[in-house]
């Protein structure tokens, strides 16, 4: 085991054969050290992933992630199916997402192609992929709340809200969650004015919402003793882990895709980008809520300003799809960070390379970073606010 | 030979007493060294409250009142005891009284 | 009632002697545990009840949750096992003397004549118990109380220094 | 001697369910038949027995009817807390479970007897490896303790199983020991989870014992007593003549009230004080090697503490079986008491359902940092209180003036030693 | 002050705990054997044939087995054989068509490829089989649902989507017509303007069907 103190001798009198591996288990509750397995079955793990943290009492001394349980060879696969047959297996990269997912992955496909996209399309991208970032926020701050030990509460109401937004994309994409929305050039279905009725009492009742969830939460005593200050992560090493999204805001580094690459129409809304000052898990929480009312911001503007016209490139080719020999990167700012996709294309109706660079996955990396010292309930609260999706972390 | 219910209490103090006794002087783990010498003043307590009881002036309750502070005594005494233990184990990392010998760090 | 009491005695001492030889601190620490129980009903047969539930409290209470956790804090290694042969001839040692006190106390408690047993259960409130307390024995109170704050302060500051002095601790 | 004669030297002031309380004689004329009803019932069952077996008699009757009450108590607070937390989430919590062979729902009221049944027919695994006795015992003692805890509490006027003398420290030195049992379940079960439970079981009760502890002690300067009898009958008067005069409507009792609660979230380990068996952190904690019937009883014994533990905060500062107005004396005394202690345990479901938890660091430093102080600056003002008891005119208001400052000021001050660097913040956007 | 946020936090559950019994905006479990959501119209979640005769429903299949959807198909779930007469000419029409919907991940690529609307979504969800293989491998016959049934689930899309059948019968009818005529050019192609089908070339490595291993 770990202990530096592991005894040298046996002592005579204890029994030899029977029970061997009782003693092995005896060995680690005598070390200085435990090491504690946590996961892959573990209620806070977010999914099948493992923490093998090494405990002085409660203070961690070690952290080592070990994940790839979820891991179901996505880029190979993305490799063996045609364009179009990828775009539904990124839904189930981050499926709670699959919005902007798709757009992410349409964006890199529309770059190798020179594909144009109808301004209709765009504004429709936009207003989902900031209820997407509703969504995912709203189901982050439950679930961050649900690791800090709340008896479910928070998460309920988080989920009271996200259900109505999965309801909305189930009745214009048809399935809540795996949306397959997006095409090449465009949307594939046009949105109604029910449909865009519903999303604006939607986004009017959001503030609401956020009203009370924060007097629920973010002037809690026990909140905001358990999240300030613990996991901070300085903006030189979020930067040298490649963390992007509200993680990397969270440091105070202004970092925001939708400002610096301006993709779709996005400059076109005036919205805010909120910083913290700390990079602690509090801070993570409260960018994300902060973020959650720009998205309505830029929601109200889109729904105010979606033009009409086509819905879809009419000169678009989805099926048959063969582009000409080239690369492509294509990324977005997602609900948790960059979310991209290069390709490669040699011609044929399959990409010759399909890599994704998910959020996830990179903001993990600094896991261990952000718990040493901390102890093992702060260790849950710290995943929980890197705010993992383990399908994109082991894709 | 006569055995009455105080000589009964104060055999069985005895039988205890001897056993913390045993304890502390043939264990070589501090802690049990501890215990047992807060057998033997559980041991000793145990006299007070039978000489009060069957002694002659119950009225009086100096017997409780003895082993009341003798309570609150082995307490303070357990708790420095073992910060004791404590601080020898993080000293030389095992708490075998032997090898305490050493009062300065 | 002397079967309680001789139940009691027996319970209370086999308890104690079962935990003063096991190899295993845990069971020791909570048949321990048990032995103190015992002595606390032996107050109550005693009619001491307030001196029992002092007992119950400290010793079941609090006493026994430092020790717990002195031994969890001090994960024994295999060396404090007692098992090796030089401790062999202490322990024969310690059951020599430990016999020999016995059996002194054991014959001269025999050896006196026993007093006479009052009939009844001395009754003795809380009240007078207090009003002794405060009244006569007010000084023993204040000393007591004195040394209980310095052993609480003493205990504190052992068991904090050791963890900042000590270098190798850090992992 | 008999048998009970034996018993009852061993236990030489319990009686039975109040018989020889020196209370007896305050039971007024006037009392309704509903009032005596409980004495009524045991007097019809026990009444014809010869004196010396009356005793052990009573006893068995007063504790069978503890266990049935409160086990049937237990049931229900299973069934409430779930719908409690279920309607505070916006759900209906569980209402489907039918009763049997009639189909029929009723908001879930079998739910306890379906979970009973299920708890009972699970198989019953202790891990290879685990210590068989310890982790077999550790339940039994746990509700073991529980149980007795559930004994000095004065259920109504003269109803009492255990009438002490010292009946505050027994509480107190019974419920000790329940963290001995769940230190045991942690250790004996072999698994890490388990083991580091254990090891915040015991430093929470380390912890929270001592301001549970302190904020008694004032009741107790105050009643002159540590009988809860009588605790509960120096609260029967009226201010003015109609405002009850329970300890928790005088600013020492209103502190000690809010640390007494406090300490006990944490002594009976509930939220935001469930740290032993932290499910987001440690699965189940010292329960995670536990299944069927056995952790049954530890989900019993839970529960039985939770109830001990309101009971006495009921008994010390919430009048107990008093009502609260004199002219609402003629609903029976033991009615109150439920009432009462339903509305605290209704509190504790409260809190559960809106708190997340705490750290075990900021656990005990809640404890020694705030709690302990508060307590003893408790101790002070109400020393302060009893020796201005006899202020009158003007200055009584005075007197709670300083009484409210000595605790608001050290409150304040604490409070904000114990939040330091903690706050809500304010976010700058970037240009 | 300490414990301002506290109590703020419990002022929130109890609004939500007295709120659930007044307010359907805080109480928003459905029960769901009794009462079930209305499916939006769109909702999809997993394929089926659609046939026009119901007295035929094998028979009347649109689907003319041109394997576009096996082909495009993602998890590659569908499975299908053309028919063909003892001379080995293709029918136009499945002789075998399988689709896994254990396998089947609801995508909806299917119905987009497919240029004869012969394939479509379905809206029944209660499908839990305690059978994993046989149960969850449909069939032809079990995957033929009627015309009128898709009108029920989808009534806009199948309105537009008969409009547009009926367009080109009647484009087909009038190209026949124009053919009695002059007899002279040759038979236009029925298919939506925009992609005409790829001849339908069963390859060697057509994916093999999910066999399900004997139970």
């Amino acid at each position: 085991m770990t202990s530096p103190a592991a005894p040298s001798s046996f002592p005579s009198g204890l029994p030899s054969s029977p029970g061997a591996h009782v003693r092995a288990v005896h060995d680690d509750f005598h070390g200085d050290l435990l090491e504690v397995s946590m996961g892959p079955h573990h209620p806070s793990t977010h999914g099948v992933f493992r923490m093998i943290v090494t405990l002085d009492g409660e203070r961690i001394v070690r952290l080592k992630p070990v994940f790839g349980y979820l891991h179901r060879n996505h880029e190979k696969l993305g490799e063996q199916t045609t364009y179009l047959a990828s775009m539904p297996y990124t839904d189930r990269l981050d499926y709670l997402n699959s919005m902007t997912n798709n757009w992410a992955y349409a964006i890199a496909v529309e770059k190798l192609a020179g594909q144009a996209v109808p301004e209709r399309a765009e504004y429709v991208r936009v207003i989902l992929a900031e209820l997407t970032r509703l969504l995912n926020h709203t189901c982050l701050a439950g679930f961050l709340l649900q690791d800090t030990g709340c008896s479910g509460t928070p998460l309920m109401y988080a989920f009271r809200e996200r259900e109505k937004i999965l309801d909305l994309f189930e009745s214009l994409s048809g399935s809540r969650m795996m949306c397959n929305f997006q095409r090449f050039g465009g949307c594939r279905l046009d949105p109604t004015p029910e449909w865009l009725a519903a999303v604006r009492q939607l986004v009017d009742g959001y503030g609401r919402f956020l009203d009370e969830f924060e007097a629920l939460i973010s002037g809690n005593e026990i909140v905001m003793a358990r999240t300030q200050g613990t996991g901070v992560l300085t903006p030189a090493l979020a930067i040298s882990a490649g963390v992007t999204g509200p993680m990397l805001r969270a440091t105070g580094v202004d970092y925001d895709l939708r400002k610096v690459d301006g993709y779709g129409v996005y400059p076109r809304f005036e919205f805010r980008v909120p910083l913290g000052a700390h990079g602690d898990t509090y801070d993570r929480y409260m960018i994300r809520i902060l973020e959650m009312r720009e998205s309505i911001q830029i929601l109200r503007q889109a729904l105010r300003d979606l033009p009409a016209g086509p819905i879809l490139d009419p000169k678009a080719k989805n099926r048959g799809f063969r582009p000409k020999p080239g690369e492509a990167y294509g990324r977005i700012e997602g609900p948790k960070g960059e979310i991209g996709f290069y390709l490669i294309s040699d011609g044929s109706p399959n990409p010759f390379r399909y890599r994704v660079r998910p959020p996830s996955f990179v903001n993990l990396t600094i896991l261990e970073d952000m718990c040493l010292g901390q102890t093992v309930a702060d260790a849950v609260i710290i995943l929980g606010s890197i705010d993992i999706v383990l399908g994109e972390v082991d894709r | 030979m006569s055995v009455g219910p105080l000589q009964l209490c104060l055999l069985f103090s005895s039988a205890l007493f001897c056993v913390g006794l045993i304890g502390a002087l043939s264990r070589s783990n501090t802690i049990l060294v501890l215990l047992g010498i807060e057998l033997m003043l559980n041991a000793a307590n145990l006299n007070f409250i039978a000489f009060w009881r069957f002694g002659p002036n119950p009225a009086a309750a100096t017997g409780v009142i003895f082993v009341l502070f003798s309570i609150a005594v082995a307490a303070a005494e357990a708790a420095v005891g073992l910060a004791l233990v404590i601080a020898i184990y993080r000293h030389q990392k095992n708490v075998r009284l032997q090898e305490a010998s050493q009062l300065k760090g | 009632m002397t079967t309680v009491l001789l139940c009691l005695a027996l319970f209370t001492v086999a308890a104690a002697a079962v935990a003063m030889a096991m190899r295993n601190l845990i069971h020791s620490a909570l048949l321990l545990v048990a032995s103190w129980a015992g002595i606390a009903a032996f107050y109550l047969w005693a009619g001491a009840e307030f001196v029992a539930f002092a007992q119950l409290l400290v010793y079941v209470g609090a006493i026994s949750m430092v020790v717990l956790f002195a031994v969890l804090l001090t994960r024994h290694s295999r060396l404090d096992f007692d098992r090796e042969p030089e401790t062999r001839g202490r322990v024969r040692l310690a059951l020599f003397t430990g016999g020999a006190v016995c059996g002194v106390l054991v014959a001269a408690v025999l050896g006196t004549a026993p007093s006479s047993v009052p009939a009844a259960v001395p009754s003795l409130t809380v009240r007078q118990l207090g009003l002794a307390l405060m009244g006569p024995h007010a000084a023993s109170l204040l000393a007591v109380g004195v040394v209980l704050t310095v052993a609480l302060l003493g205990g504190v500051v052992l068991a904090a220094s050791a963890r900042h002095s000590d270098p190798e601790d850090a992992p | 001697m008999s048998l009970p004669g034996q018993l009852s030297v061993l236990f030489p002031l319990a009686s039975g369910l109040g018989a020889s309380s020196p209370l007896a004689a305050v039971l007024p004329a006037s009392d309704s038949a509903l009032e005596r009803l409980p004495l009524t019932l045991r007097g019809l069952l026990t009444g014809w027995l010869p004196a010396s077996w009356q005793w052990l008699a009573n006893s068995l009757i007063a504790i069978v009817v503890l266990i049935v009450a409160f086990a049937s108590l237990f049931a229900l607070l299973t069934l409430a807390e779930r719908k409690i937390l279920g309607r505070v989430q916006n759900r209906p919590g569980p209402n489907r479970a039918p009763l049997p062979f009639l189909n029929l729902r009723t908001y879930g009221l079998a739910q306890p007897v379906a979970d009973g049944v299920k708890m009972l027919t699970k198989e019953d695994i202790v891990p290879d490896g685990a210590d068989r006795v310890l982790h077999f015992l550790a339940p039994i003692a746990l509700l073991a303790f529980s149980i007795l805890t559930l004994a000095v509490i004065p259920y109504g006027r003269l109803l009492v199983a255990l009438d002490l003398d010292a009946s505050v420290l027994f509480f107190f030195a019974a419920g000790a020991a329940t963290e001995l049992a769940v230190f045991m379940a942690g250790w004996a079960s072999r698994n890490k989870y388990s083991l580091l439970a254990a090891m915040r079981a015991l430093a929470q009760l380390i912890s929270y014992e001592l301001p549970l502890l302190l904020s008694v002690v004032p009741v107790v300067l105050m009643a002159g007593s540590l009988s809860t009898s009588v605790i509960v009958e120096r609260q029967g008067e009226w201010w003015l003549g109609f405002l009850p005069r329970w300890y928790v409507f005088t600013p020492w009792g209103l502190a000690g009230f809010l640390v007494f609660f406090v300490a006990s979230l944490a002594e009976s380990n509930r939220s935001p004080f469930d740290l032993p068996e932290a499910e987001s952190e440690l699965i189940a904690g010292h329960l995670t090697e536990y299944s069927g019937f056995k952790y049954a009883l530890f989900f019993m014994a839970e529960y039985f503490g939770m109830c001990a533990l309101c009971g006495m905060a009921v008994t010390l500062f919430l009048g107990g079986w008093q009502a609260p107005l004199p002219f609402l004396s003629f609903i029976p005394s033991y009615l109150w008491f439920a009432g009462k202690l339903l509305a605290l345990l209704g509190v504790f479901m409260w809190i559960r359902a809106s708190f997340p938890r705490l750290r075990i660091d900021q656990l005990t430093r809640l404890a020694w940092k705030f709690l302990v102080p508060l307590a003893l600056i408790n101790l002070g003002t109400t020393a302060f209180w009893s020796l201005t008891a006899d202020w009158a005119g003007l200055l009584q208001p005075l007197r709670w003036l300083i009484a409210a400052g000595l605790i608001a000021g050290p409150f304040l001050l604490l409070g904000r030693n114990l939040s330091k660097g903690l706050g809500p913040r304010t976010y700058r956007y970037a240009a | 002050m300490l414990g301002t946020g506290l109590l703020q936090g419990l002022a929130v559950t109890a609004k939500n705990l007295v709120g659930s019994f007044h307010d359907p905006e805080r109480y928003v479990t459905m029960e769901y054997p009794e009462v079930k959501t209305k499916l939006p119209e769109n909702y999809r979640n997993f394929p089926f044939l659609v046939h026009d005769d119901p007295k035929d429903p094998l028979g009347s299949l649109r689907c003319v087995a041109c394997t576009i959807c096996e082909t495009e198909c993602p998890p590659q779930c569908i499975y299908i054989v053309m028919d063909r007469d003892e001379k080995g000419k293709a029918l136009k029409r499945p002789k075998v068509f399988d689709i896994d919907i254990s396998v089947c991940m609801s995508c909806q690529i299917c119905v987009e490829v497919c240029p004869f609307d012969a394939i479509k979504m379905d809206q029944h969800y209660e499908i839990a089989e305690t059978n994993r293989f046989q149960g969850l491998l449909l069939s032809r016959e079990q995957l033929s649902k009627s015309n009128a049934y898709y009108h029920q689930l989808h009534p806009t899309e199948a309105a537009a989507v008969d409009a547009l059948l009926a367009e080109q019968k009647a484009k087909q009818a009038a190209a026949k017509a124009a053919k009695a005529a002059p007899a002279a050019k040759p038979p236009a192609p029925a298919a939506p303007a925009a992609n005409p089908p790829p001849p339908p070339a069963p390859s060697a490595e057509a994916p093999k069907p999910p066999t399900p291993p004997a139970p």
